[in-house]
Parts: structure tokens; C-alpha cells; sequence
């Protein structure tokens, strides 16, 4: 989704409280700011329920932004594949399903949309840090959807780990990965 | 002998009768026959010459209607 | 002979003859006289905000010239905590009857000394509801007959509330006692407690707090004379006067 | 242009504060508002400026009530429960006469609910919830830009109005995050704040100020010295026909030759306004008409419309609240329709109306 | 005939409450309604009942809460402040579905106000004061004996509904003594409230029972086991209608050749009829809609009224409430007037709307 | 050889994994098993009605299999109240959080208290608002950390309520405790405390009233064990262990 | 104002908070319950001021009572003379204003109604206790309007004093006292 | 000698060590490469031959994953 043309990109990230989602989207909606006109970042989480399902939305665009809420989604990062069969009627014809494979044993039915199983949980354990697979997704979705330059992510990345040193090198290192996986998925 | 005098002002005075009951030299007194204006039984100084002016009737009252004065040498 | 003015009318008091409005006899106009001598002595006047939400004593706000607030019922407490947080140089007395702070406020009143808020609150118990027709309060006494204890309060509504050793065990209160003036000696100390808790307030050492009994002759169908005994032998022994905290700094 | 943050709506209403020059903030914790409490905590002391947190709404809302009478710019913020527990205390907010913010960040009821959105504080915040029949402007912002700039409103039409004013908002809006850019709005000049108090030494008349609960006994201007109940009954009376007639704030949207005209406020009127444009795109002649206040309410142009033949379509998250003021506007003179809270798209509390709901609906009603 | 008293207003909640079976009462102290509170104090603990002085009236709805879950029947009675104190509970009886009663003797607002009578807590009562848009039947006699018999209905009611029930007078009604017949009224049979806690040893079928203030957890009949926040909201919409279609209450009085209608509730109707009687004297075609329940409203007969051109005048102690139901229901159809807490004789609290000024106000609008 | 079992789940406990919602290392379902092991021991379980309001305690409604009330937060004592008149033969435990208790529910507690209402509370003390984001709570220690004291707790906050210490001044209490379970000897001890607050309620003597200190690793941003260490270290030496009140009769 | 007539009588008591209104006014309003079908007292009192104003009304009728509340009365008891003018107006023509006497030192300007000035204080403080004066103007109201029959106002007094024998005799001699003071009056 | 014995339940296991820290004869610990099924680290019953049986494990455990058993003899 070329912002070029499309002038909006949106995209929703959905999994288990704790897997990072919150703050995934965020980092993307902010780094966002700078590039498109509009742009947000909805949560959504089982209140009662800690490590419950929970869910982000991100949407950026030149033109207002209507609806916070999305039906569906251009794109949709699902790190809790037992929810595949959920998310799979949340992405719009022509776009993309970015699954965590570590778990997946069910493939979706649509032929209108894509679907990208990641082993991002496995990269991530290689990797040092289990926490960084959200990174990874984060990677793949930004690889196949161009909705922002990879420098403005980076930059935003860079911001928001500023203080911890640590852990913006992971982090950083793991989008790289994610984008990587996504030329090698796409090609 | 007095050594001062106190003032009871019959607009406040609502005739609990503190001032009577608390007054260590018994200078005041309710008179059956005097009221206040709007009716209430009405204290009196009735015997001037052993008040101290100690002003204990006055801070006792609650509805502030003494004054006390003490006499200074001048 | 020259004549010196040794008591009268306090001198902060305005003169609103046809708005005092408390039965011959109350004792709530003796403990605004305290307050409002004290507050004259510190010289604080110009700088002081009454706040009266105890409803018997709404006189306080008529009579009054300094600035006033008349909250509802079971307010004055956070209110004054709004105001002294606002304005945090001026000197804040804040009266409450005992339905008032025992009852409604109750929560206020705690929190207000776990906060440690910084003014002075007066509550100024005569055993029950007044304003409302002489209901049960936390503090009636055991036996004693209300409108709504008609056979005397039994053990099944309680004990009457303690509200200064309750609130003295609270870290952030400075300054807590119980006075009454049934008689001029102990007129003259609740004078020096009210001074002490405001003392605590203008040197900002935490919340303090004056417990007040109050002979009310009307609500308790008494005669002046009976109702200054009642304190004496009913009240007073049971909510024994004293000082109960006293602290110069909460740590 | 000011600075630019992105930030979620809670934290909006901290900003928009700030830059209202509010001086205190007294709040309570509850879900789904806890980031506009913990704003203030964590940015207003370091400011010099006040927080208290309450021990409970009932404390909020009485706290407000002393330090709005000092003549400050003082808010609170709660949710659900602490809205219902607040009832009492704006009451005699209103009877005091003293401006004040409250920002409301509506969760799903009743009772303690959910701790997500809903929309269902509305007839409570518009109809004076508490006793004795007083009333409230309350701003329904949708975006977060606007909340930042409806809470500075706020803090005007409170000084301008002497009453309290409520931002009204939701759990989804006050959760979600877009861009912000920090900017103080121009407002006319107000009067002093001569009916403070604030010690008598500190007034230039050198005549005491009271500030009550009651009635008018505040002698002081621009209270007038009330010789009855009556007057102040008048004196409010007058005050609320004036924000009636002057505090109206809506926008329309393509209402012009639209058979269908929805309404609705917040985060519903930005669900309606993508379904509308769908539907425009598909040549269905849906409109909008967006309240930005709900109270006072725009009668006018719901009986206007309701008289030129549209059927009107009322979006909102709850059982059907709004949809009283509409009928009242629209007076028997088309059809109305709802599309409540019945029509979220999961049965958790985390549903919503979605923009596929509200498109149904429109086909539903016009195919 | 049952034994003839002649009792005030307030007492006859008491005994109404008595008759009713009525097992506790906990209540705060509030003017002008503290005879309810202290009939309950003398009357309730010697025959066995439960009193509670409540320290709060936060306290009493909560008390409520606790004691309406174990399947008694309970009430609390209270006016203005202490009104604005109970709507978060109210939310919450609403939402854990407790039959329970609640006395509401209006007085003057906003704020405290006044001690004495007033109509001003209409909005307030009728649409879910506190949190999260519940609903409850609102019953408004206007007689000693009237109150008596609707504190009985309302047990009733509450008991049918799973829902809190107001019986709403005001302090007018409340102080004035009338003879009063102390009679049993008879109701339909009621189901065995099997919900109710007991202690699990207590109930029949060994399960425990669980009331709640957020939501359905309740897997006991007749709450259905809810799988989400929405089945809550289905079962109490579906509730709230089902009080809309049945529980309408109201009085016709002269209306089918009126060419002026009055809508009036309380104190302000059987001032009005006095009027109205005198106005029918002079050949003026005055009637009168009394509403028995202001919640669920009448608005049929009113739109049906409207259609037929009489005009109509709101009468209300109040700076205009129950005229936003009239409007809803006369749908512009015809002219509407307002004679309110303006047209008072007196500007102090005991200022009333006499039935010369309703005359006048007849005059006004058909001479 | 023959196993005989010692310990497991608590008798009383349903077996509802899938809503077991605590943090690990929470301690919350510590003070639920004291309570349900009480129970079990006193048979009182038939008559137990369990009413929580304490918002990380929502769990107890969850797994309990007696009857039980989830009421809003701040509303567990003024409900209890409800319930024991209206059933003065059931055994009525109440369960808040510290919030809960000591800041919006501090008047009814007091008040509580003050009528000798005949039903055991148990309060939860974690430190702060759990539930809603680990705000401040009145118990709060000096210097803590919370979302609202995000500098830590200062002397402007106040100081941290003492809620056992408090209630004790309180004549209708009859048992008043503090306890912890950051050692096995503290989690007996806390069960003999637990104990003998229902026994003041089954003897019908007065309010009682029971304190639990409970690690909250996940609100304090700990490992579980840095979160016993805490109570230890910080909670115990500000809010001591131990008895407050213990009376048969109220007199 | 004969029942068997007007099927409806009424009257305001007017005064100072104290002066024995309301219960006077509730007294007649009991006893008149036996013989009409309906029967009210309004109490009225300014409730932040002690001994401030304060009236009742009593309304007793075979018919239903609509309103509460009156404009005017056939007949006004006014203890508190320095209020004439004020009741003056509340009079229906052909009615009475009972007066009394102690403090008075207006006339009225109506000519459709009657004043009748009853020293009824200096009566009461003849009598013994100055709180019977009440009673007296009760009487002389009775006296003129016979709206309930004597006996069973009689019948309500000592049914209402039971219990307090000395008080019930002076009420009782008081109101007989205000029954002959009437017929001297209308003599 | 072993005195009992005890049983870690992994469905309700959290891994929150305190049945290591608390048992007083070091039976049990966390072992890193053992999960529950929900993720967490399990705990586990590691030297048996010194347990008491003495119930605290299980007491302390907040998720009432323990089971402590006493042998009798028969
Ligand atoms: C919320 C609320 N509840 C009840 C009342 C009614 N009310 C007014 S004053 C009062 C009690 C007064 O008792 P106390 O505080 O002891 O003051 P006192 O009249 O005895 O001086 C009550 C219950 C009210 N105004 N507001
Ligand atoms: C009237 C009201 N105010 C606020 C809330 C939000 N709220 C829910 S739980 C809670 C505090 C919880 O703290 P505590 O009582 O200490 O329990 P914990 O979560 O720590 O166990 C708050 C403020 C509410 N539900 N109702
Ligand atoms: S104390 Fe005051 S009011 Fe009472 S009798 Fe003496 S002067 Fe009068
Ligand atoms: S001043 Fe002292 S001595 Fe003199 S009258 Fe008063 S009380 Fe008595
Ligand atoms: S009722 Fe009691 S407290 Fe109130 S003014 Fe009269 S004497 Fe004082
Ligand atoms: S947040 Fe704290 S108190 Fe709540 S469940 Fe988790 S550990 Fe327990
Ligand atoms: S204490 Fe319980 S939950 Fe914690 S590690 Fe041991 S068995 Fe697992
Ligand atoms: S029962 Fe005792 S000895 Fe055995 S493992 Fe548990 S704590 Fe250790
Ligand atoms: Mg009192
Ligand atoms: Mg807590």
C-alpha cells in the first residue's frame, strides 16, 4: 500500500496482552506523524482479564480520519495464531494476514488475501529476547506494506529507546530481521 | 466593692440564665417581672457592688448580650 | 473612673441581631466566640475563610464579616481542603456539627488526616441532629432518647463515636482534643485548645482538630440550666475533655 | 503552530488544561479515565500547580466545590460510578454559581458495567443527574485535537456562565491516540473574579465574600442579594436561557439534500461519518449532523430538517438516550430511527458500533 | 374498611411500607422527610423489622443494596442532597436487577436549596440520574392515601420487575395530614425470589447464588447466565420495555371537550383541579391529564390528545421538567405553556403554585 | 505405604482455572485460602455469604462455590451491613481492598464500626489502587512509587493510614488485626487472627476486622520474590503485625 | 359557615413558629374527620428561622379537597397581629379574620369581611398559662363558623390530652372561654 | 528419609518460585527449561528424600498448585 498513492494505510495488530501489540502499534503511529497528515492508534483489551485477548489499531492517512474503528483492515499482525479463523475475515480483499507460526496448525480459506506465516517467536529466542518478536512482525508488515519509510520507523525506534540502550539495539536489530523475512516471504 | 459593672443588652439577651448560674459573686439574677423585647425573661445586674469584672457572665453568654467593664484608676 | 472594656461582644462578630437565630441557651455561639477571639488574637482575620457546613450552626456564617462558605451537610470538611490547597496562605477553620463529621463526613475526616491536610476542623458535638429534628447521631449516648432511638439508644445502634482519639491515631493529624464549656474553667481551656490546633495550622504541621460538646436545650427538650448538667454528668463522662495529640512535626 | 505530541484523549484533557492555565486538578481513579489522573499527578506538581487525589468522587467533587470558590481554574475527571457519585456535589456546584471542568470519560453501564466505552451518561450529564433540577453545557469533542481544545473552552464558558461545564467523552476516545498540537484559543476577555473568596484582607472593597450551597446569600457581585429563594431560582432560570440561546454547537455534513440525516456525537458520529461517505459513494444522500454540544441542544436544526422530509437516523452507544432530544426536535414530523448500543459487534464489553453496522442500517433504511 | 388515620404524607409511607410487608427501612435523616425515617424508628424495631440509621445516604442505597439481595422486601426514603447521594447506587440496584423501594419527598434545588417542597428532581428521577442509563418506574400520588396505596404497588412492582421503584411525593404532600384508610391492596402472585442470598444451605437445588453490581455473573433464575456485557444489556432493554408497554398510570379528568389540557403530577394537580373546577363554573373548557408514574410516561395519550388542537399547560413546582415529556408527546402538534416555580406566591421557600395563579394562567391563555 | 493429604486446594474452592486471573506471586488467593480454611474448620460454610469489593479480589466470586456479591468498589461494608440484618444468623465476610477501605470506603467503615455491625471485614492491603493502574492508595508507604506518586509518596500525600490501629479506638469493634503471610510462621499466625475475628462474629459480640498484607508483584513492578522482600522490608516496619483489639463484650 | 349548607368549611391559622398553630389547626382537622368525608392541615412554617412565621390550613369537606392549599379562607385565626394586612387578603368575602387582640393597633380596610379582635393573651395569662390563648381563638372560631359540632371537638381535645390531665382541663376551659367570647362577639 | 511427598499441578503452576523460597528442606525448585502449559516457568519436586510433609509449600502457594501428602504407616 504505496502512500503514494493510496494516501492511507491501516493495519491492525491483534494477540494476547503482554505480546508488545500496544506498544507496536504505537511506535508505527507515531513515526507516522511526521509523513501523513492523520494519524492513530486505538487499543482495545479485555479489561478483567490479564493476558487477555487485546488489540490495536493503526490508521494513518492524508485525509481525515473518520471511524476509529476498523471492520477491517488492510493488514493484520496476528501474534495468537489460535485466533487465525477470528482475523482472517479482518482483512480486506487484496491485503495481507501476517501470522506467528509458533502455534499455527490451522491455514486460512479466503483466496483474496494473503497470508504470511512468520516464525517470529523462534527468530526472537535466537535472537536473545523472546520480546523482540513483535519487533520482527512489525518488520514483515512494514516490508510488504510500505506504508512508511524505513528510516522514519527507525528514527521513531531510536526515540523511544533512547534510554535504554539494550534494548533499542534488539529492537532494532529484529525490525531489520522482520523486513528482511518479508522480502525473502514476498519474493 | 465593685470593681466594675456589666452591661446586659436586652436585644440579644435571651434569658438562658448562664450568666445567673456562672456568676461566682451572684451579681445577676433573672427578674420574674422583666422581659426582652421579643418576649424573653430579661437578666439583670442586681448586685453591682460585688462584681469583679472577671467577665466570666459575659464569655459564658451565648447570645453575647453582656458587656463587661472594669474600673482603671486614672 | 475610667471604664475598660473586659468582655463584650467579640470582636469579629457583625451585628446581625435579627438573624441570630440559636434557642436561648445553645452553646454553638459560645464556641464561634472562641474561635473568633483566637483568630483575633493570631490576627489572622484578613486572612481567614469560615466554612460552616454544620447545620445548627449556619449562624456562623451570618454573623460573620469574615469571608464564609456555607457547603451542604457533610462537606465542610473536603471543601476545606479545596480551599486551603488553593490558597494555601490563608487560615482556614472549617465547623462541623457531629452528624456532620461522625456520621456523613466520616470518611472525609479520615482522609482528610491521612492526607495530612493543613487547617483546622471544629466539630461541635450536641449529641444529635439538631437542624433535623433531634435524630441519632454516632456520638448520642447510650440511653439517650432521639427521635430516632425513642427507647434511648440500645448497644444494637453502637457506641457513641470517639472522634478525637479516633482521628489521633491517624500520622497525619498534628493536633487533637475535646473541650466543652459547662463551666468557665473549662471554657478557658477549650479556648487554649482551639489555639494550640491553630497554631498547628499556621505552622503547617498537619490536620488538626477541636471536638466541641455543645449543650443544645431545644433539642434535648431541657432547660438551659438542664442541659449544661447533661453535659456535665452525661457527656463529659463519656467523652472524657482533653488533649488526645499534640505534635510539633507527623514524622 | 504549537508544539506537536501524539497523545491519547485522556491525556488531551490534561493538555488542554494546561493550557486553559487550570491551577488544580482533584481527581479519583477509575478505569477508563486513570491516564487523565496520572497526567496531572505527574505533571502538575512539578508546575507549581495543584493535584489532590480525593478519597473518593463524593471528595472530588466537594474539594472542587472549595477550590472553585477561591476563584482558581479547577477540574475533575471520572468515569461511571464516579460520575453517578458526583451527582450531589455539581448540584450545589450549580447553586453556588461556581465555574468548574469536569471531564467525563463515559464507560459502558449501568451499575459498575464495564471499564470500556459506551455512551451512556447522556441523559445523567444533560438533564442535571442530581437533585433540584440545575443545568450544565456539556462539550462532546471526537478527536483528540478537539478534546484538548473543548477542555479550554470548557474552562471559558465555566467563567463566563459561573457553572460548571462537562467535557464528555469515552472510553474509546479517551484511549486512543492522534496527533495533538498544543495551542491556546482566543476567548473574550472575562471579568475579575470579584466573588472569590479568598480573606477579606485581599479584597480591594474590603467587604467579606460568602459562597454557599444553599441559596443566594453571597451579597457580592455579581451575585445579586437574593431577598428569596424565588430570585435565585430567577437568577438561574435567566442564566440557562442564555446558554440555551447562545451555547449551541453542532456541524452539519451534507444534510443539504440528504433523505437520510443521521446525528450523533463522539466517537459514533466518526463511525457514522465513514459509513456515510461509503454510502455517498454508492449515491445514497445520507448527511450528519455532528453534536459538539449536547447540552444546550439544537432543536432548531433537528425541527428544521425533520420538516423538510428526512428520516433521521440517531447513532449511539447505549440504549437510547440522544434519541429523546431528537425526538423532541424532530416532533412527530418524520421518521427516527435508532442504532443503539444492541448493535455492537461482540457480546465482551469490548463491543462497538462499527462502520459496517451503521452502513447496514443506512441500506436498510434507504434500499 | 380497615382502620381510619389521620396521618401527614410522610407516615403514610410507613404504613403503606407496613402493609406492603416490608421488612427494613435504613435511611439518613433529611427535612422534609424525616417523619418517614423516624415512623420507621419507632415503629419498625418493636414489631420485629429492621431499622437502620444509615450514616449517609451513600450509606442507605448501599445498605439497600446488601439487604435487597436477600430477597426481603426493603426501602429507604430521602429528599434533594441526600437524592443526589444515592443515584450511583441506584445504578447499581439497577444493574444487580434488586427489587427495592425508594421514597423520594422532593424539595427546592438545586443544591440544598430549600427544606421545603418542590418538583424538581423530576428529570433526575425519571431518566437515571446516576451512571450508565438504567430505568425505573417513578409512582406520583398525590393524597395521604394515594401515597399509602403506591408504596404498596411499588413493592409490588419492584418484586415483578427485579427493579428499584420510586414512589416520589414532595415536602408539601409530605407534611399534610389527611385521613388515611389502612388497607391491604391486592396484587397478582409474585415468584419465589430463588435468586436472593441466603447462604447455600439455604437454597433448595444446593447451588450458590451471586449478586453483582457490574454484571450478569448470575447463573441463577431468572438471571440468565450472561455470556457478555451485551446479553445484559438485552435482558434489561427487554425489561424496560416490557415497563414501558404495561406500567403506564395516569387520570383523565375532563379532557375530551377541553380546549385546554393541563398536565400536572402531585401538589400541582389537585391544584389544578381546583381550577379547572372553578374554570368549567364559567363555561371554560379546561381538563386534566394527572400522571400517577412520570417513568413510564404517558405519551400516547398525550400525542393523541395533541392532535385533536386543545392546547395544553404544564403545571410543575419546577423551572420546567415534566414540560420535556409533554413536548415529546405533543410533538408540536399544538401549543404548549409552562406555569412553573416562577409563578410562585412568595419568594420565599414557602412560595407555592396557588390555584389563583393556575386560574389566571387559564384566563390567560382562553379569554 | 498409606498418603494421607495435608495440604491442597482449599475445600471450599471451585475449580474455575480458566478464571483464575491473579498475577504470579500475587497474594491475594493467600488470604482467600486463610478464609476458606476458616470457614471449613468453623462449618460455617452452609451460611457464609462472601462479598467482595476489593478490585484485584473479584477472583474470590469467581471461585468461591458459597453464595457471594460482587458490589462496586468502596460498597463492601455499607452491603454487608444489608445483608447480616436482614440475615443475622448467616456468617457475612466482606472483603476490600486498601483503596477500597481506607479511602472511598473509610466512612462506612468507621461508621461500621461505630454501630457494632456484627460481620467480619477483611481488608487487602497491597499498597495501592491494583485494579486501576497502581495508583496511590491511603496505605501508600513513604516514598513509594505509585502512577499518582510518580516521584514517590511525600509528606504533601499525607501518610499511610493505619486502618487496624485506627478502628481499635472505635467502641463497637471487637477485634481489630494485622497480618501478612511473608513467612510461613506470619501466614499462621494471620490464620489465627482470621479465626478469631469470625469468632467475635459467631459470638455476636461486634465489628471485627482483619488487615492482610499481600504482595502484588505485577502493580510494584517486582519479581514475586522482590515482592515478599518488600513486605518484609517496607510494609512490616511502617504497619506492624499484630492485634489491635480483642474484647468479648463491648462495655 | 353551617355544614349541612356548604358541605366545605376552612381556615387558616396564622402566627410565629411556638404559638400552639399547627397543633391547633391539626385538632380541628382530627375531629372533623368523623363527620366529613374529607379532611386536611397544611402545616407551613419557614424552616430556617426558629419562631419565624409559621400557618396551617385546614380544609374539611364532603366533597373531594382538591387543592391543598389556599388562596383564601372563609375564616383566618391570626395570632401574630403585626401580619393583619398581610391576612387581611387572605379572607374570602363574607368571611372572618379572628384576631388577636395583644399588639394590635391597625384596623382593616375590607368592608366584605369581619374582623374580630379577641383579647385572647390576657385571657389565657388570666387563666393561668398564657399557651391556652390557642385554644381560645379556636373557640371563638368555632363560635362563629360552626363547622364541626361542639361536643366532638370536645371529644378530640380530650382524647388528644388523654394523657395529661392539667393541660387537657386548661385547653379545654380555653376553648369553652373562646366559644362564649363568640357569641358575645357576634352578639 | 522421605516423609511425604508432594504434587505439582502444572495447570495452575504460575512459576512464582515461593514453594522454592519457602520450603524449609530445599525440595523443590524452578527448573528453566520446564514450562506450564500457559508458558509459565513450572515448578518442581526436586529432592524428595528430604520432605517433611510439613504443608508449607502448598500453603504458600497462591495458586493452590500443591499437593502435600503424609506417608502413614498402614
Ligand atoms: C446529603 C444530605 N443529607 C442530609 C441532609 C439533612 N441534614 C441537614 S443538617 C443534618 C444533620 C445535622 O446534624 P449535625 O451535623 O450534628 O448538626 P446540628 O444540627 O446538630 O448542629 C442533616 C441530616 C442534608 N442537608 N444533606
Ligand atoms: C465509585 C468508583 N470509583 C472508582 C472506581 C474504580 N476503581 C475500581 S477498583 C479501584 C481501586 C482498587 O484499589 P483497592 O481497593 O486497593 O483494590 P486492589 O485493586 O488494589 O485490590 C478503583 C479506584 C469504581 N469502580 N467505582
Ligand atoms: S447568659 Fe446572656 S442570654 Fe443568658 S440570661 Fe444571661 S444575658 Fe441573657
Ligand atoms: S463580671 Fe464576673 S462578677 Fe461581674 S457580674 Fe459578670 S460574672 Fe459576676
Ligand atoms: S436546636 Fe440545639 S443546637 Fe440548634 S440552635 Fe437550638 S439549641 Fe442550638
Ligand atoms: S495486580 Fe497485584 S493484586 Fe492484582 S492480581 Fe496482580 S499481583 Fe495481584
Ligand atoms: S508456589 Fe505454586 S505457583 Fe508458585 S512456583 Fe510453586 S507451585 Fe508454582
Ligand atoms: S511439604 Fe514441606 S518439606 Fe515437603 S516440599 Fe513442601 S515445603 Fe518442602
Ligand atoms: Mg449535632
Ligand atoms: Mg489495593
Amino acid at each position: 500500500m504505496d502512500k503514494s498513492v493510496n494516501k492511507r494505510a491501516d493495519l491492525i495488530i491483534a494477540g494476547l496482552g503482554g505480546q508488545g501489540i500496544l506498544m507496536g502499534g504505537k511506535l508505527l503511529a507515531t513515526a507516522a506523524m511526521s509523513l501523513y497528515r492523520c494519524s492513530l492508534w486505538l487499543p482495545s483489551y479485555a479489561s478483567r482479564v490479564r493476558g487477555g485477548p487485546s488489540e490495536c489499531t493503526v490508521i494513518f492517512s492524508d485525509d481525515d480520519i473518520d471511524s476509529p474503528i476498523l471492520s477491517k483492515a488492510y493488514a493484520v499482525i496476528l501474534v495468537d495464531p489460535p485466533q487465525l479463523k477470528l482475523f482472517e475475515q479482518r482483512v480486506r480483499p487484496g491485503g495481507y494476514l501476517i501470522v506467528e507460526s509458533a502455534g499455527l496448525n490451522e491455514t486460512i480459506e479466503r483466496k483474496d488475501i494473503k497470508m504470511l506465516s512468520v516464525p517470529a517467536l523462534n527468530m526472537a529466542i535466537e535472537m536473545g529476547d523472546r520480546r523482540a518478536s513483535n519487533m520482527i512482525l512489525l518488520g514483515v508488515y512494514l516490508g510488504v506494506a510500505d506504508s512508511i519509510p524505513v528510516p522514519i520507523v527507525e528514527e521513531e525506534l531510536n526515540r523511544r529507546f533512547a534510554k535504554k540502550e539494550k534494548v533499542r539495539l534488539l529492537n532494532l536489530s529484529a525490525f531489520r530481521k522482520g523486513l528482511e523475512e518479508a522480502h525473502k516471504l514476498a519474493a | 466593692m465593685a470593681k466594675g459593672e456589666i452591661v446586659i443588652d436586652e436585644m440579644y439577651c435571651r434569658g438562658c440564665g448562664y450568666c445567673v448560674d456562672f456568676c461566682p459573686k451572684d451579681c445577676v439574677a433573672i427578674q420574674e417581672d422583666k422581659f426582652t423585647p421579643q418576649g424573653y425573661p430579661l437578666s439583670s445586674f442586681v448586685r453591682p457592688e460585688d462584681c469583679t469584672a472577671c467577665g466570666i457572665c459575659s464569655f459564658m453568654c451565648p447570645h453575647h448580650a453582656i458587656e463587661v467593664y472594669r474600673y482603671v484608676e486614672e | 473612673m475610667k471604664k475598660e472594656l473586659v468582655s463584650g461582644l467579640p470582636k469579629l462578630w457583625a451585628h446581625h441581631p435579627a438573624e441570630r437565630l440559636e434557642c436561648p441557651g445553645c452553646q454553638y455561639p459560645v464556641i464561634t466566640r472562641i474561635v473568633y477571639d483566637v483568630i483575633d488574637e493570631l490576627g489572622v482575620e484578613g486572612k481567614t475563610i469560615l466554612i460552616n457546613s454544620s447545620a445548627c450552626g449556619y449562624g456562623i456564617v451570618l454573623t460573620t464579616s469574615m469571608d464564609a462558605m456555607f457547603p451542604n451537610h457533610g462537606q465542610g470538611i473536603d471543601v476545606a481542603t479545596g480551599v486551603k490547597r488553593l490558597l494555601p496562605d490563608c487560615f482556614i477553620i472549617s465547623f462541623g456539627g457531629d452528624g456532620d463529621v461522625a456520621a456523613i463526613g466520616a470518611g472525609a475526616f479520615v482522609n482528610a488526616g491521612q492526607r495530612a491536610e493543613k487547617y483546622t476542623l471544629i466539630m461541635v458535638n450536641n449529641g444529635h441532629f439538631a437542624m433535623t429534628g433531634g435524630q441519632l447521631a454516632p456520638t448520642t449516648l447510650m440511653g439517650q432518647v432521639t427521635t430516632t432511638s425513642p427507647e434511648g439508644r440500645g448497644p444494637d445502634m453502637g457506641y457513641p463515636a470517639r472522634m478525637p482519639e479516633m482521628i489521633a491515631t491517624v500520622q497525619g493529624v498534628a493536633y487533637s482534643a475535646r473541650g466543652a464549656a459547662n463551666t468557665p474553667a473549662n471554657f478557658l481551656k477549650t479556648k487554649k485548645y482551639v489555639k494550640k490546633a491553630f497554631q498547628k495550622q499556621i505552622d503547617n504541621v498537619g490536620f488538626s482538630f477541636v471536638e466541641f460538646l455543645s449543650a443544645c436545650p431545644t433539642g434535648w427538650h431541657m432547660t438551659p440550666q438542664e442541659s449544661i448538667k447533661w453535659v456535665e454528668e452525661k457527656m463529659i463522662p463519656a467523652l472524657p475533655l482533653g488533649e488526645f495529640k499534640d505534635v510539633d512535626t507527623l514524622d | 503552530m504549537g508544539e506537536r505530541l501524539f497523545v491519547i484523549g485522556n491525556e488531551a484533557i490534561g493538555w488542554g488544561a494546561l493550557n486553559a492555565g487550570c491551577d488544580a486538578y482533584m481527581g479519583y481513579p477509575i478505569t477508563p479515565q486513570n491516564e487523565t489522573t496520572e497526567w496531572f499527578a505527574k505533571e502538575f506538581p512539578k508546575r507549581g500547580k495543584v493535584f489532590v487525589q480525593s478519597q473518593s468522587e463524593v471528595g472530588s467533587i466537594n474539594i472542587v466545590f472549595g477550590a472553585a470558590s477561591t476563584g482558581h481554574r479547577v477540574m475533575t475527571s471520572t468515569s461511571g460510578p464516579g460520575w453517578g457519585l458526583m451527582q450531589e456535589g455539581m448540584s450545589h456546584l450549580a447553586n453556588g454559581e461556581l465555574p468548574c471542568v469536569i471531564s467525563l470519560v463515559q464507560r459502558g453501564g449501568p451499575g459498575a458495567g464495564t471499564t470500556r466505552h459506551g455512551q451512556m451518561d447522556y441523559l445523567s450529564a444533560t438533564r442535571g443527574g442530581g437533585q433540584g433540577g440545575y443545568k450544565n453545557i456539556v462539550l462532546t469533542p471526537a478527536s483528540v485535537q478537539e478534546t484538548h481544545d473543548f477542555v479550554q473552552l470548557a474552562f471559558y464558558l465555566a467563567d463566563k456562565y459561573l457553572n460548571p461545564v462537562i467535557v464528555m467523552t469515552d472510553g474509546l476516545l479517551g484511549q486512543m491516540a492522534e496527533p495533538l498540537e498544543l495551542r491556546n484559543l482566543d476567548f473574550d476577555p472575562l471579568p475579575e473574579k470579584d466573588w472569590a473568596v479568598r480573606g477579606r484582607e485581599n479584597h480591594p472593597d474590603g467587604v467579606r465574600r460568602v459562597v454557599t450551597a444553599m441559596q443566594g446569600l453571597m451579597p457580592t457581585p455579581p451575585h445579586p442579594p437574593y431577598t428569596g429563594f424565588l430570585d435565585l431560582l430567577k437568577v438561574l432560570n435567566e442564566k440557562y436561557e442564555t446558554m440555551k440561546e447562545s451555547e449551541v454547537r453542532y456541524e452539519t455534513y451534507l444534510i443539504e439534500d440528504a433523505d437520510l440525516i443521521i446525528v450523533a456525537y463522539g466517537y459514533t458520529a466518526r463511525v457514522s461519518k465513514e459509513s456515510i461517505k461509503t454510502a455517498r459513494k454508492e449515491g445514497l444522500k445520507v448527511g450528519m449532523i455532528r453534536l459538539q454540544a449536547v447540552w444546550p441542544f439544537p432543536y432548531e436544526i433537528i425541527t428544521e430538517m425533520a420538516s423538510k422530509g428526512p428520516r433521521f437516523l440517531v447513532v449511539e452507544d447505549s440504549l437510547g438516550q440522544l434519541i429523546e432530544d431528537v425526538r423532541i426536535g424532530v416532533q412527530g414530523k418524520t421518521d427516527m430511527h435508532l442504532l443503539g448500543a444492541l448493535a455492537r459487534h461482540d457480546p465482551s464489553d469490548g463491543g462497538m458500533i462499527l462502520p459496517d453496522s451503521v452502513l447496514n442500517e443506512i441500506y436498510r433504511l434507504m434500499k
